[in-house]
């Protein structure tokens, strides 16, 4: 091998700008950093900053209209930037090669998995296809799939996420590059199968001892598996260093505040309650969701429809004033319960609100509306686009009418108000959604939600369309709205370490099951339930745990 | 002219669907055609419109002119090979009669009673009142005639099979894209046909019939209006067709009913209209003036009245006799085939403007015309071809009893003179009749007439024999032949 | 895609077929004409018509007629045409025979030609080979048939002379004479297809092009050939199959103007003739016909869609 | 609106797709008053006259005048595509909407039945119509919104499903608002913006089936100074002054092409990605 000193990937004084129109706008400034032969670079920073960028410029895949000012990229020795795209084109899947986010989308949905991996090894090593498709089967064995051969075989669509996101890391190491870039690969799968992932990139990397450029804008995860971190704030690199001494002595305040933005469940952010013995809020009994019904053929062929699950008979508690987590892989029911509380679905079973009962939609009246409500995941989706903040927030006051402040004020002046307890100024309450960032977007869906002074909130997923520390923001304004009204909180979320830090309860659903519901201190026990115990093994420590 | 030649197949080109080959249902000219090729009437009209024999070689009648008899050719032989005989024309005849059979031959061919077999080659019509013109009307478009055993039998066969006299056999026939036929071997003169074949083909297009005869696909194309006749004149290899006739284009005013009962009325409409300007507009010059009857120069028996010339003025003072000073607003429908139609329609329309007369056009589709206008409207456009004798157009349109009394005029001395014409074989005193009537209709105005139509037509240069009838419905393609310059095609 | 599917879309196309039979029957009974007129014409007498009308049973109930008439469809028998008093089922069938020859060179022309013009303005988008291609696609979809097919005629027929004008020839008779009849009709009805079908090839490659698959495609370093064929085309054209057998509808029944214009004895006209002739018999057999087709052809091309894209999951 | 406007006019297709419509709304608008000639005055000294100063576009078969019966003829073709477009979209967005609101059984049976109406080719369909009713331009009018009804309804249902779907209804649901505020206010302004997309495309579909009709004699009738009678009547004359085709041929073109761009320019602006 060569000498260790020489960098794999070299890059100088590189900037980058896109032309929309007759304006420029810079979206890497002045970019130097290096990754040696087996080493893991980190590159963090929040949405927009410029990390898709920075791998597109490495992999000269520039979208049309970005424009390169300066600077060098250096592959060994290789100069990319003065490469024609034909050369290029054979140094790509070759000597770099790159793994996306999205295993689902980044597979082509109509070729068989064996064939896009075995067209690199055609292209590039030179073998026949069939010589290929055997190198594939080993190949795929080597990213721990348990039976290649028929994977080879299969269509993208009749294998899980993460086999897939196998079959893609399993392409990229194909021709045993000099270099790979890591777009965010574990952010599209959920937690268990997202540890499975990297810890096969940990094997990798070490068997191999490839360069990697790790993207992601999760410090939690790069704290454990990079080298050093380079964090990119609005295109410029603020700060770079070896992994340890950059989490335990961060120089730059913006470092500072991604670190501190990161849940952290020893950092509590919610009171204990009062009193833990008072009669519960909401009591859950029996409630069971099955979605689709039995089609006429069905009835016909006397077979059971495949109807789904959505819940098995849940029974839970909220107490008042409780903020009450519920965890679990995706479809294991979350929102369902969510939705079924608040009227969206039918369901069999009993709800009873404050010793009211409540069977189905038709027992939901208005006081049950007025007092449980629901924030959705998508800031987007859940404003609609064609109404102004006045009329989604007047919708609420002219529903339930005057249950908060003065009944003197005018809806207007109690929207006002709310815009104020949500810390948004009064002046957009003539503007339309799309005018707003996400989160500014999801403050308003909070305002909704409060504005009828609720005693149930129900949140479903509200931060994990945000930025880390937007996230941090909206939690900090939901625990604050909280401790003012006193109402109880649902908290859906797929991040355990922050609901560990805002929780009290913390319920886990699994495919459709409660599986238990524990007090958030006694989460960790190892007595708890199996799953409960595999979803916290996955979650990766937050930094400043074992840094501080 | 050179001899003949035999041999080939001619292409011909028609603009209608070919709907019916049931001979005695026939009712446009496509139909006509095929059934002449197939069949054979007693009588023919030449293209000088007079009568010639067909299956009958002579006639003739007692004075009365109330009883006619008509010998056959010998051995007449229909296409199957059974003998054709007095017997069979009686079945024919007889089935032509039937109401239940309703062919639109009935009531043209004339006023028979009865119609005997006095032996195998020699019939007798027994009449009910006298008709001179009885040749001529045997010579009707669908009084062809047809075996016996048909025509006792199962006549709906006639829809799909044909078994006549003619010149030609049926070999295949779709109603809306070709039919075929060939040579009768024992067709009763043995000079003729001269062809071995002719397709029919249906063109609903007349641009592209016009251009299938230009690009040589088409010899003959059998009727084509006057763009298209235009456009064809002086094309190399290409010669144009054109025969005066007595077809027209005509406004039919319903006399029974208000407003049009009022003859002032039905007179000042026809003092607006410009026939010179008429003659253009409808037929780009390929026609002639029309006097508000029936009959021009075409027909014998012609009498030049008094030509009626647009006059505004005149027609604003008819009109304020007639209790309209301030002009009259009146519905003119007109079907939409021919287009023909709708042009006079439109054209009057703007000529009658001027004399106060507020025209409004409704144009409807031909079955829908058929269905509720014909026959039973006020105001309306007809469409006629030219008939073999004055008495024939006047029978079917204009006397009270006529076969299709569009106008609703009921006028005894009209009938009368009709009537007393029919009884004559003299030419003068049919000529006094005649020249009356005319004039008759020229003053009653129960239908304008603004002009006559040429018959036009078109054929490759090296089709020869075929001459343009005047008619309109009679083709006699047996006659044609194709030169040595014709393509070779495969039969 | 399971059994039950494949059922459930058979049952799909039965419905089809019950609905339009309803609506035609429905339509053609209260069409202002009396069959038994027509039939018989205006030299009918009144004794005939009520004869005729027993026999046809115009007297009975609408629903009994309706019985009558589907009873016979059934078995094949179509009733006789009122216009030319012979049966309606041969003659439709052999017309649309014709109406398919037509249907099946345009739709190969069309594809031929639409697929390379939409991937090469997928491919140069934004140059100037795509704004040619959408010019010649607008202009391709703003011109009427009888617009377009009255150019060709005077265009290449009359004025190059290289073509026959017009009229039909079946192939089985003449396979020469007819396969150059056939170029203009196919011609004028393609154009409207090409622009069709290309600009949806375009739009669905552009967004298959803009995809995450075809990104990942091109950074393994593929050749462009590869990711553009293998990669790219295979899953824009997938849509293209549905839009295809909708267009299909058109092709049988859109093209009357077309087989106006070339004398081609399609359905089409045939319709057109019986809808002027009020010939309700083959109007009623005429949309049975069609509908059938084109339902079939959607179901066959669901199957192939599915077939070809096993990511589709029906139930 | 402005933003949109000039979000509309930024495109190629948007900016030419307006100038287009607009030239055709104003013959449309102000057509009869701009007419040099009354659109059915016949001179017998002037026709088949080619385009002169006098006669811009040149006479027709009856010495009347082309450009006026152009001016007068957008009236009643523009306008009746465009009305036979409003009524057929209407109707089909409101059986799309409210089958996808009903849900369940009654969509499924409404929708299926929508499918088998599409069986039948709308030029098809509306010639049947047209001959249920008799041959107008009324008529053709209706029968070209019953044949758009159909295909607007698969659109409208298929549009209004995924705005259902949005969780912004879902929150309105969850706060217990009616379904009249459901309907009018969270859904419809959602769905009516791709069915407007859709709807102006359809106007030149609509210039284009009307122009058809007519030359099929079952849509105006003569002396209309309907496009599509116009070109139908102009055939004969074709080898002889060809610019009594040619003209009413361009402007049915022309209109198809600006409601066409206009189509392609909206859908550009109302798509938030660009
Ligand atoms: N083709 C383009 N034209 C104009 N602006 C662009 C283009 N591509 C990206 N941008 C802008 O450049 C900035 C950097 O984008 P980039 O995708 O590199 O961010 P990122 O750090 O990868 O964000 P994320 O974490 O959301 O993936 C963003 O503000 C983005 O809006
Ligand atoms: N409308 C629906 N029709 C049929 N099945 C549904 C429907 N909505 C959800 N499901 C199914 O019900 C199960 C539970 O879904 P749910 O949305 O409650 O999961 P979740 O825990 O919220 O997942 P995520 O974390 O991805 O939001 C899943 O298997 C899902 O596919
Ligand atoms: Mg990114
Ligand atoms: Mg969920």
């Amino acid at each position: 091998m060569t000498d260790t000193t020489d960098p794999v990937l070299d890059v100088r004084d590189y900037s980058l700008a896109y032309q929309v129109g007759k304006r420029r706008i810079e979206v890497l400034k002045e970019i130097n950093f290096s990754i040696a032969r087996g080493e893991v670079l980190g590159l963090v920073g929040e949405s927009g900053s410029g990390k898709s960028s920075m791998a597109s410029a490495i992999m000269r895949a520039l979208a049309q209209n970005a424009v390169e000012n300066a600077g060098a990229i250096r592959l060994g020795t290789t100069d990319l930037r003065a490469q024609t795209e034909a050369a290029m084109s054979s140094i790509r899947g070759r000597r770099i090669s790159m793994v996306f986010q999205d295993p689902a989308t980044s597979l082509n949905p109509t070729l068989r998995l064996g064939e896009q991996l075995a067209e690199v090894l055609v292209r590039h090593q030179g073998l026949s296809w069939s010589q290929a498709w055997t190198e594939g089967t080993a190949r795929l064995a080597h990213v721990g799939l348990k039976t290649p051969a028929q994977m080879m075989e299969r269509m993208p669509h009749e294998v899980s996420g993460g086999e897939k996101q196998r079959v893609v890391i399993a392409t990229a190491f194909a021709c045993n590059p000099e270099l790979i870039i890591f777009d965010e690969p574990t952010t599209a799968l959920d937690v268990i199968t997202a540890r499975q992932i990297l810890d096969l990139f940990g094997e990798l990397q070490a068997a191999t001892g490839v360069a990697s450029l790790y993207i992601s804008h999760d410090l939690a995860l790069l704290s454990q598996t990079a080298d050093r971190v380079a964090v990119l704030e609005k295109g410029t690199i603020v700060e770079e260093g070896a992994t340890a001494g950059l989490f335990r002595n961060p120089q730059h305040p913006y470092t500072r505040a991604l670190i501190d933005a990161v849940p952290d469940p020893a950092h509590r952010l919610v009171q204990p309650l009062a009193q833990t013995e008072a009669q519960p809020l909401v009591k859950v009994r029996e409630v069971s969701v099955n979605y689709g019904r039995r089609s006429l053929i069905d009835k016909v062929f006397g077979r059971e429809g495949k109807g789904v699950v959505g819940n098995r008979a849940i029974t839970l508690d909220i107490r008042p004033g409780e903020v009450l987590g519920i965890v679990g892989e995706s479809g294991s029911g979350k929102s369902t319960l969510a939705r079924a509380m608040t009227g969206l679905n039918r369901f069999e079973g009993l709800i009873e609100f404050d010793g009211r009962p409540v069977r189905g939609l038709a027992d939901m009246d208005r006081d049950y509306r007025r007092d449980v409500q629901i924030i959705f995941q998508h800031p987007d989706a859940s404003l609609n686009p064609r109404q102004r903040i006045s009329e989604i927030l007047g919708r609420p006051i002219r529903l339930y009418g005057g249950t908060d402040g003065g009944d003197g004020t005018s809806a207007r002046a109690r929207i006002t108000q709310m815009l104020e307890r949500v810390r948004l100024p009064a002046s957009y309450i003539d503007r339309y959604p799309h005018q707003l960032s996400g989160g500014e977007k999801q403050r308003i869906a909070i305002a909704r939600a409060f504005l009828s002074n609720p005693r149930l909130v129900i949140c479903d997923e509200i931060t994990s369309a945000l930025d880390v520390s937007v996230q941090a923001s909206v939690i900090e304004l939901l625990m604050e709205l909280q401790r003012q009204s006193g109402a109880a909180y649902i908290f859906i979320t797929h991040d355990i370490n922050l609901v560990r830090q805002i929780a009290h309860r913390i319920a886990v659903m699994y495919r459709g099951d409660l599986v238990e519901v524990a007090e958030t201190a006694t989460i960790t026990d190892p007595a708890r339930a199996d799953y409960t115990r595999a979803l916290l093994g996955a979650v990766t420590a937050p930094a400043s745990t074992h840094l501080r | 002219q050179t001899t003949p030649e035999r041999g080939g197949t001619l292409r011909v080109a028609l603009d209608q669907a070919i709907s019916v080959i049931h001979p005695l249902l026939t009712r446009v000219n496509p139909e006509y055609l095929a059934t002449e090729l197939l069949y054979s009437n007693l009588t023919r009209l030449t293209t000088k419109m007079e009568v010639e024999p067909d299956l009958a070689t002579a006639w003739q009648s007692n004075d009365e002119l109330t009883v006619w008899t008509f010998t056959l050719r010998e051995g007449l032989k229909f296409h199957d090979g059974a003998p054709c005989t007095s017997e069979d024309v009686v079945a024919t005849f007889e089935a032509i009669l039937n109401p239940d059979v309703a062919s639109s031959a009935r009531n043209n061919v004339g006023p028979i009673e009865k119609i005997e077999a006095v032996d195998p080659v020699t019939l007798r019509f027994t009449l009910t009142e006298p008709y001179a013109d009885l040749p001529a009307a045997l010579a009707f478009n669908s009084a062809r005639i047809i075996p016996a055993s048909v025509a006792r039998g199962d006549l709906n066969s006639l829809r799909s099979t044909a078994n006549g006299t003619g010149p030609f056999k049926l070999v295949s026939y779709e109603p809306d894209r070709l039919m075929v036929v060939e040579r009768n071997p024992d067709f009763y003169d043995p000079a003729r046909p001269y062809l071995d074949r002719i397709e029919l083909h249906v063109f609903p297009d007349l641009g592209a019939q016009t251009s299938s005869l230009l690009s040589g696909d088409i010899d003959l194309v059998a009727t084509i209006g006057p763009n298209h006749y235009m456009r064809l004149d002086g094309q190399q290899g290409v010669n144009v067709l054109r025969a005066a006739s007595g077809q027209f284009c005509n406004v039919n005013f319903g006399t029974d009913l208000p407003p049009f009962n009022d003859v002032r009325l039905r007179k000042a409409l026809a003092l607006t209209v410009d026939r010179e300007a008429m003659v253009d507009f409808m037929t780009e010059g390929f026609g002639t003036k029309g006097n508000d009857t029936p009959i021009n120069e075409s027909y014998p028996f012609f009498a030049p009245v008094t030509q009626r010339e647009r006059d505004i003025e005149a027609a604003k003072a008819l009109l304020a006799e007639a209790g309209y000073p301030n002009g009259i607003e009146v519905e003119l429908i007109a079907s939409d085939r021919p287009a023909l139609r709708s042009q006079l329609a439109v054209a009057l329309k703007d000529m009658a403007k001027e004399a106060g007369i507020t025209i409004n056009v409704v144009t409807m589709p031909h079955a829908t015309y058929l269905d509720q206008v014909w026959t039973k409207g006020s105001f309306y456009v007809g469409f006629y071809n030219m008939q073999p004798t004055p008495d024939a157009i006047f029978k079917l349109l204009f006397t009270s009893d006529a076969a299709w009394n569009e106008t609703r005029w009921n006028n005894p001395k009209f009938d009368d003179l009709v009537k007393r014409a029919r009884a004559t074989t003299a030419v003068d005193e049919r000529t006094k009749l005649y020249t009356e009537a005319q004039a008759l209709m020229t003053e009653e105005v129960p239908s304008i007439i603004p002009a006559f139509f040429d018959v036009l037509g078109a054929k490759r240069d090296w089709v020869d024999g075929y001459e343009i009838h005047p008619r309109g419905s009679v083709y006699r393609l047996d006659f044609a032949w194709l030169t040595a310059a014709s393509p070779t095609r495969k039969g | 895609m399971s059994a039950s599917y494949i059922l459930k879309r058979i049952a799909l196309v039965f419905y089809t077929l019950f609905v339009v039979s309803v609506l035609v029957f429905g339509i053609t009974q209260i069409l202002p004409a009396d069959a038994a007129v027509m039939m018989l014409g205006e030299n009918a007498t009144t004794e005939a018509l009520d004869a005729l009308r027993n026999q046809m049973g115009l007297n009975d109930p609408i629903w009994q007629q309706y019985l009558h008439w589907a009873g016979g469809v059934l078995q094949g028998d179509f009733g006789q045409s009122l216009r030319t008093g012979q049966p309606v089922g041969p003659a439709l069938f052999s017309a649309l025979g014709t109406s398919l020859t037509l249907a099946v060179f345009s739709l190969c022309f069309m594809l031929v030609i639409a697929v390379p013009i939409g991937v090469i303005a997928a491919v140069r988008r934004g140059k100037a080979a795509d704004l040619v291609v959408g010019l010649i696609s607008y202009i391709g979809v703003s011109l009427p048939e009888f617009v377009t097919a009255t150019l060709a005629v005077a265009l290449i027929a009359d004025w190059w002379g290289i073509l026959p004008p017009a009229g039909y020839i079946p192939l089985s008779e003449d396979f020469w004479g007819g396969l150059q009849r056939l170029v203009l009709p196919v011609l004028v009805v393609s154009v409207m297809m090409i622009a069709h079908v290309s600009r949806m090839v375009r739009s669905e490659l552009v967004d298959v092009l803009h995809s995450d698959y075809i990104r990942a495609a091109r950074l393994k370093g593929l050749r462009p050939r590869r990711v553009l064929l293998r990669h790219g085309l295979r899953n824009a054209l997938l849509p293209t199959i549905t839009i295809v057998a909708l267009d299909v509808g058109y092709l049988l029944g859109g093209v009357i103007v077309v087989e106006e214009i070339f004398s081609i004895p399609g359905i089409g006209r045939a319709l057109m003739t019986a809808i002027q002739a009020r010939d309700l018999p083959v109007i009623q057999a005429g949309v049975m016909i069609m509908a059938a087709t084109y339902s079939i052809v959607n179901f066959a091309a669901d199957l192939m869609y599915a077939w070809l894209d096993k990511r589709i999951q029906y139930d | 609106m402005i933003d949109f406007l000039r979000r509309l006019l930024r495109t190629p297709q948007g900016l030419l797709g307006c100038l287009i419509v607009g030239l055709i709304l104003i013959a449309v608008l102000a057509g009869r008053w701009l007419t040099p000639y009354g659109p059915e005055d016949m001179q017998s000294l002037a026709r088949y006259k080619p385009p002169s100063l006098a006669h811009w576009l040149g006479t027709d078969q009856y010495g009347r005048d082309i450009l006026s019966r152009l001016l007068e003829g957008a009236r009643s073709t523009v306008l009746m595509a465009l009305l036979a477009t409003v009524i057929g979209t209407l109707g089909g967005a409101i059986l799309g909407t409210g089958s996808a609101y009903l849900g369940g059984r009654a969509d499924e049976l409404i929708m299926r039945t929508v499918d088998a109406v599409m069986a039948i080719p709308s030029l098809l369909l509306a010639l049947l119509v047209v001959s249920l009713l008799g041959s107008s331009s009324l008529n053709a009018l209706l029968a070209i919104a019953i044949a758009f009804m159909p295909s607007m309804a698969r659109i409208a249902r298929a549009v209004a499903l995924t705005v259902r779907k949005q969780e912004y209804v879902s929150a309105a649901i969850a706060r217990g608002e009616g379904s009249g505020y459901i309907i009018l206010r969270e859904m419809l302004p959602n769905v009516i913006a791709p069915i407007v997309v859709e709807m102006t495309i359809r106007v030149s579909f609509a210039v284009m089936l009307f122009a058809t009709l007519s030359f099929l004699g079952l849509g105006a009738q003569p002396p209309a100074t309907d496009w599509g009678l116009m070109v139908s009547e102009a055939r004969d004359f074709l080898h002889r002054s060809y610019w009594i085709l040619l003209w009413p041929s361009a402007a049915i073109a022309l209109t198809a092409i600006g409601f066409n761009l206009l189509g392609d320019g909206l859908r550009d602006a109302l798509n938030p990605r660009t």
